[in-house]
């Protein structure tokens, strides 16, 4: 496999759902993703940034092969994820999932619950297990003792390294993060956070890491994508992204970042508040009821993702206005 | 609204219809039906002369085709033994029971619903014990025994009440009270459960900041929310007193169709017995239904869902 | 000076568990000035969300509160009778919670729980309590306020419940509003208009805010004074600039350093972080409660730290001489 | 971070504390205990034959009831054929626990496959379980045992499986909506992408956390079999004669009542014990089992 090859690719992804409004009310259909293309090379870290219900977790499950998309592809190392057997899928792709409290059986220990892919894959006797468990856990800052241990005898922050340490004990080609630390406090967050670049800097890891804050993307990621209703609205190099956002919702979400600076007032992030129904998406780009830049165009066309300036994309007729106002003549 | 009630209306319909088959079904293939009306020592030929004569040899679903085209227009066949037709013998006891199963609600909900407000509103203090271990000791009666109990106590030895029929209100002042006092445990569970979960719920907090007193606090935000699944069991309980009511009414010889449907299988009076069953799951699912729509009349989350 | 609108002194909780007392809240003393902004900020556990529901009487009742005082507007709510209490809940004093999806009733429109507070508190009949409800609806920026009146909790959306929520609290025009993590539930974007809301309400009718939040981004972002917690206690206190400039307590300090900052931390720069893990605060504790986590830590913190008091109100429970200096590698 | 809030020895000690320190548990499960060790032991407990009959010694009172009638031999006195009363309620047990637990695992097993399917998969499954739930929750109990034992004939075996084919509902709702909670956490898609197979997520991550919820339902169902089996034979369609079935007893009690009320006492009151005691130990293990919350 070159290395030119992405580690992951998402080809033009759809997931529509119906959904029942209420036992008995009509079903009606929801677009959670709506045709997303993005891709991942190897070492790389792609942070995917939006707020609740924009479709970021439902193409996490897509990724790992929990759903599977209405339309399009997910390649996983040039492999098509539907043609991918589970064992196959597991040892390419192993997720972190946001809530400490519920991402561990309550029932087992932590040596079970670190162990569990390996005794799935029937990786090793049952002494190598032992082993490469206690290596796992040296790896994500436990001590041996953690091993016997139940989850509920944990901290939040010790939870999640017991997840990052079951993701990794199959040395996947790619984690996905899904909120990793956004059920934590933020001391524990920066723990957390730490952890996660210094495994990154040790192994090489890909990832996509999920969150809806952009301050915490940043640490990691090495691109950034932009999400709303569904879909990629801004996507480009994260110092880009952090300095120069194109697109008026990825900006609105910068501002939105409330940095401990007293000096600073609030933010006036000009987006008003009015989220729209995503299952009547407004037509033509779906951010226009809240953007500050919207003019005719917006409301009849969608705008698609594209290159305007520099070296990121963004899916905005203003930008696109904007930059084509901008070249010399 | 109109679209929920209609679709849980064709629900009830699909139930029915399937619980009209059970049964039916259940009747004939638990045993050989013709060897159970001829008896146990009816020559062969016998047998064969009584399943010719009730159409026992034809095809099953022949059999429950016709028996529910006949249940539709209101004919459930003739008694094996009253000279009557099933519907009419029905119809001549069920107001019996219906009043049985109506005053023994009655008496379940004046004690439960007291007991369980109470019970939540002092959680983990004596009084909630107290209510709790009622509950506990009440279910683990058998409710026959209860009956007797109370026939000895308040009718042999005391003399204050008959002991059996169903002629005047007095008749019916044991058995409802013994009918009552079963479904009282659940329905008290209920309350209480619920009324603990409203009670510490977020937006009871809000009322109390809002400086409102406790008696509306209670009554108007709480109780309203808690009260919605007692309903939908209230009505699930009636229709267990209607199945019930064969122990209780057994237990006090009162005429309803309880009775009547002990009589009929002991005698092996077959029509009536399955024109009884159907009509008790027929009760049951229209009063289920009956509760669905009740408790999305009352949640507005189901009702403007 | 004026009289605070709300003066705590030595506020004490006490929550009987399964193994002992819980001490979630340990003398705290805090006071909230009218046209005050007054932030209470820790991570989870630390009893600010405790602090101000005893403020309100609004404790589980199976918690235990005492106190030196707890002044509002100078009348003391600590010997206070339930119906007095009762008068000034919902009426001079509100509270927001965080939760706008289960705070407001299920089974009531809007409009019914909107004039509640203003008809049992006797400010007017029903419709000028109507027309305050419009009123404050539209201020708290909601659209056709009238038809919304008629709808049901489910109907709206978490970012309009805690519109109506506020509004509800502004009802009886408070003189002190207690705002229990406003807006943690909510989406970022929504975030900012809701304290957007908040402060400017709070300036136009002069009220007292009373904010809980565990966020400092929030804290340096709205609130004139702040109050950090650490295990029970209020660790620092003091203007907003100042505490943030020149923390005096190790665990302010271990809060800022480890907020990730857009355009200062960078990937491969680690954050700031506090070591080990929040100490039980059943059965007591003796001395510095930060000691264990602490890097500056010396003998004298397992004895009673005394409360120091600097300028302007400034105020830290710790025996450092000097401000702390942020540990990390390169801070900005 | 190395530390963990709670060490194992102490946790453990917490939950035997904790189990200690209900009272009512502790009760249940002793009653329960003699009970069932009664029934097993009952040839070598039991004074007399339960079913042999001695038509000189009918109905002899207990001491507690009449001294001077009561006759040493029969500690509980004798039934209206002369049987001795101890002997019957002992072997009595017998039947009652039988039933139960056999009514118990066949409901059980039916109701759990059906609801935790249910849960799990969803969608069709879960329709058509849901409808199967509604129908039988439609079937009157009591009537349709009734007749088809009627039809079926009077014997154990027959009682345990209808009444284990009418008993399941109750598993099936609690298991459907236990299972559904359990399925959206975050472990179970843990363990999916992980590449668990299906028996090995409903067997490694679901059952074991089910079965604090079953313990609790099926203690329900064992308790409600043994009423209904009373029920059953009281009124003549259940157990047959002469077997000591309680609810037989107390059908047999009744003729007598007006005279020799103390006969019916016995029996009803050796159910109610049983019962209470199943009950009790199903709510105190459930209380034991409750989650401890989250810190």
């Amino acid at each position: 496999m070159s290395d030119q090859q992405p580690i992951l690719e998402l080809r033009n992804v759809v997931k529509r759902y119906s959904v029942g409004r209420g036992m008995f009310a009509p079903k009606r259909p929801l677009m959670a993703v709506g045709g997303v293309s993005l891709s991942v090379p190897r070492g790389q870290v792609l942070g995917l940034v939006g707020e609740s219900g924009c479709g970021k977790s439902t193409l996490a499950k897509m990724v790992l092969g929990l759903e599977t998309p209405t339309e399009g592809e997910v390649l996983i190392d040039g492999r098509p994820i539907a043609q991918l057997g589970r064992l196959e899928r597991a040892r390419l792709v192993q997720p972190v999932f946001q809530d400490p409290y519920s991402s561990l059986n309550p029932r087992k220990t932590i040596a079970s619950i670190v162990g569990l892919p390996l005794a799935v894959h029937g990786e090793g006797s049952a002494a190598e297990r032992e082993t490469r468990v206690a290596e796992m856990l040296a790896l994500v800052g436990l001590s041996p003792r953690h091993a016997a241990a139940y989850p509920s005898q944990l901290s939040g922050g010790q939870r999640q390294r017991v997840a990052i340490a079951r993701a990794l004990i199959l040395k996947p080609q790619l984690l996905i993060c899904d909120e990793p630390t956004s059920a934590l406090d933020v001391s524990v967050q920066a723990q957390i956070l730490n952890l996660l670049m210094d495994l990154q800097s040790r192994l090489g890891l890909t990832s996509l890491f999920i969150s809806h804050n952009l301050a915490v993307v940043q640490m990691l990621a090495t691109r950034v994508a932009v999400m709303y209703l569904g879909r990629v609205v801004e996507e480009g190099p994260t110092a880009e992204v952090m300095v120069r956002a194109q697109h008026p919702y990825s900006r609105g979400l910068l501002a939105s970042v409330l940095t401990p600076d007293p000096r600073l007032g609030l933010p006036d992030t000009r987006l008003g508040s009015v989220f729209p129904d995503p299952l009547a998406p407004p037509p033509g780009c779906a951010f226009h009821p809240r953007c500050p830049l919207v003019f005719d165009r917006c409301k009849v066309e969608a705008p698609r993702l594209r290159n305007h300036q520099g070296a990121s994309r963004a899916a905005c007729h203003a930008a696109e206005r904007d930059a084509a106002a901008m070249i010399p003549a | 609204m109109l679209r929920f009630t209609l679709r849980r209306l064709l629900l009830a319909l699909v139930v029915g219809i399937a619980v009209s088959a059970i049964a039916f079904m259940l009747l004939r293939v638990s045993g050989d039906l013709a060897i159970a009306l001829a008896g146990e020592d009816a020559s062969p030929a016998e047998v064969e002369r009584i399943r010719e004569q009730y159409g026992l040899n034809r095809p099953i679903i022949v059999q429950y085709a016709e028996w529910l085209w006949r249940a539709v227009q209101g004919d459930l066949g003739r008694s094996l033994f009253y000279p009557e037709s099933v519907a009419n013998l029905i119809m001549s006891r069920l107001p019996v029971t219906l009043t049985l199963a109506g005053l023994g609600l009655v008496i379940a909900l004046l004690i439960s619903l007291p007991l369980g407000i109470i019970a939540a509103l002092r959680r983990n203090t004596w009084v909630d014990r107290g209510a709790l271990g009622i509950a506990v000791v009440g279910q683990a009666m058998p409710n026959f025994w209860f009956g007797l109990l109370m026939i000895f106590f308040f009718g042999l030895s005391l003399g204050w009440l008959p002991i059996s029929g169903s002629d005047t209100w007095m008749h019916f002042v044991m058995p409802a009270i013994t009918l009552g006092w079963f479904s009282a445990p659940v329905l008290m569970r209920l309350t209480r459960g619920g009324m603990v979960e409203v009670m510490t719920s977020d937006y009871i907090r809000t009322a109390r900041a809002k400086g409102l007193p406790g008696r509306v606090v209670v009554l108007k935000h709480a109780l309203r929310n808690a009260i919605i699944p007692v309903v939908a069991l209230c009505s699930v309980q009636f229709g267990n007193m209607l199945s019930g009511s064969v122990i209780i009414e057994t237990v006090f010889a009162l005429q309803g169709i309880g009775y009547l449907a002990w009589e009929a299988i002991s005698r092996r009076d077959f029509p009536v017995v399955q024109g009884i069953l159907l009509l008790v799951a027929l009760f049951y699912v229209i009063l289920t239904l009956l509760a669905d729509i009740l408790n999305a009349w009352l949640d507005p989350r189901i009702r403007r869902g | 000076m004026t009289t605070p609108v709300l003066d705590v002194k030595q506020l004490a909780v006490q929550i009987p568990v399964a193994d002992g007392i819980l001490h979630a809240v340990r003398d705290v003393t805090l006071t909230v000035a009218r046209g005050e902004t007054l932030c209470v900020v820790g991570e989870s556990g630390c009893g600010k969300s405790l602090t101000s529901l005893a403020v309100m009487g609004l404790l589980p009742s199976s918690a235990r509160r005492t106190a030196a005082h707890m002044r509002f507007a100078g009348e003391d709510l600590l010997d206070m009778t339930p119906r007095r209490l009762r008068e000034l809940r919902g009426n001079r004093m509100a509270m927001i919670f965080q939760e706008p999806m289960t705070s407001l009733n299920p089974a009531w429109t809007i409009g019914d729980q909107l004039t509640e507070p203003f008809l049992r508190h006797g400010k007017g009949n029903r419709r000028e309590a109507t027309d305050r409800a419009v009123f404050l609806l539209e201020r708290v920026g909601i659209a056709a306020a009238g038809r919304r009146l008629v709808q049901y909790p489910h109907e709206l959306s978490g970012g309009l419940r805690q519109r109506v929520m506020i509004a509800m609290a502004l009802m009886c025009g408070p003189d002190l509003i207690l705002a229990d993590e406003p807006t943690t539930a909510l989406d970022v974007t929504i975030q900012a208009e809701i304290l957007h809301l908040l402060a400017e309400l709070q300036q136009e009718f002069g009220m007292g805010l009373l904010l809980v939040t565990h966020d400092l981004g929030i804290v340096a972002r709205v609130a004139h004074r702040v109050a950090v917690m650490y295990a029970g206690e209020v660790v620092e206190s003091g203007p907003t600039v100042t505490v943030f400039d020149e923390p005096r307590h190790p665990y302010t300090r271990g809060l800022i350093d480890c907020i990730p900052i857009p355009a200062r931390s960078r990937p491969g720069v680690p954050l700031g972080t506090i070591p080990g893990l929040v100490p039980s605060l059943v059965g007591g504790i003796e001395g510095c409660a930060f000691r264990e986590r602490c890097a500056f830590a010396t003998e004298p913190c397992a004895r009673p730290v005394p409360v120091v008091t600097g300028a302007e109100d400034h105020a830290w429970r710790c025996i450092l001489p000097a401000a702390v200096p942020s540990l990390l590698e390169n801070p900005a | 971070m190395s530390d963990i809030t709670a060490p194992t020895g102490p946790k453990l000690r917490k939950k035997r504390g904790r189990i200690l320190g209900n009272s009512g548990l502790i009760v249940a499960a002793t009653v329960l205990g003699l009970i069932t060790l009664m029934a097993i032991f009952a040839p070598f407990i039991a004074p007399h034959d339960p079913y042999a009959q001695t038509l000189d010694d009918r109905l002899i009172p207990p001491a507690f009831i009449d001294a001077e009638m009561a006759d040493p031999r029969y500690l509980l006195g004798t039934d209206n054929l002369g049987r001795d009363y101890l002997s019957r309620l002992i072997y009595g047990a017998r039947i009652s626990l039988l039933i139960g637990l056999l009514t118990m695992l066949v409901s059980g097993v039916i109701g759990t496959v059906l609801g935790v399917a249910a849960g799990y998969f969803g969608g069709r499954v879960d329709t058509v379980v849901s409808f199967l739930i509604t129908t039988r929750l439609s079937l009157p109990v009591v009537m349709v045992a009734l007749a088809v034992v009627a039809v079926a004939g009077g014997s154990l075996q027959v009682v345990v499986l209808v009444l284990g084919l009418l008993l399941w509902d109750r598993f099936a709702v609690v298991m459907r909506s236990a299972t559904m909670q359990l399925r959206n956490l975050e472990y179970v898609a843990a363990a999916q992408s992980v590449g668990c197979s299906t028996p090995r997520i409903l067997v490694g991550e679901i059952l074991p956390n089910l079965i604090p919820a079953l313990v609790v339902v099926a203690s329900y169902e064992m308790a409600q079999a043994i009423l209904l089996e009373a029920a059953l034979s009281f009124l003549g369609l259940g157990v047959q004669p002469p077997l000591p079935s309680w609810g037989l007893m107390v059908a047999e009690a009744k003729e007598v009542m007006l005279f020799d009320p103390w006969v019916i006492l016995l029996p009803g009151l050796a159910i109610c014990v049983l019962v209470l005691a199943i009950n009790m130990l199903g709510d105190g293990i459930r209380d034991v089992t409750a989650p401890e919350g989250r810190s």
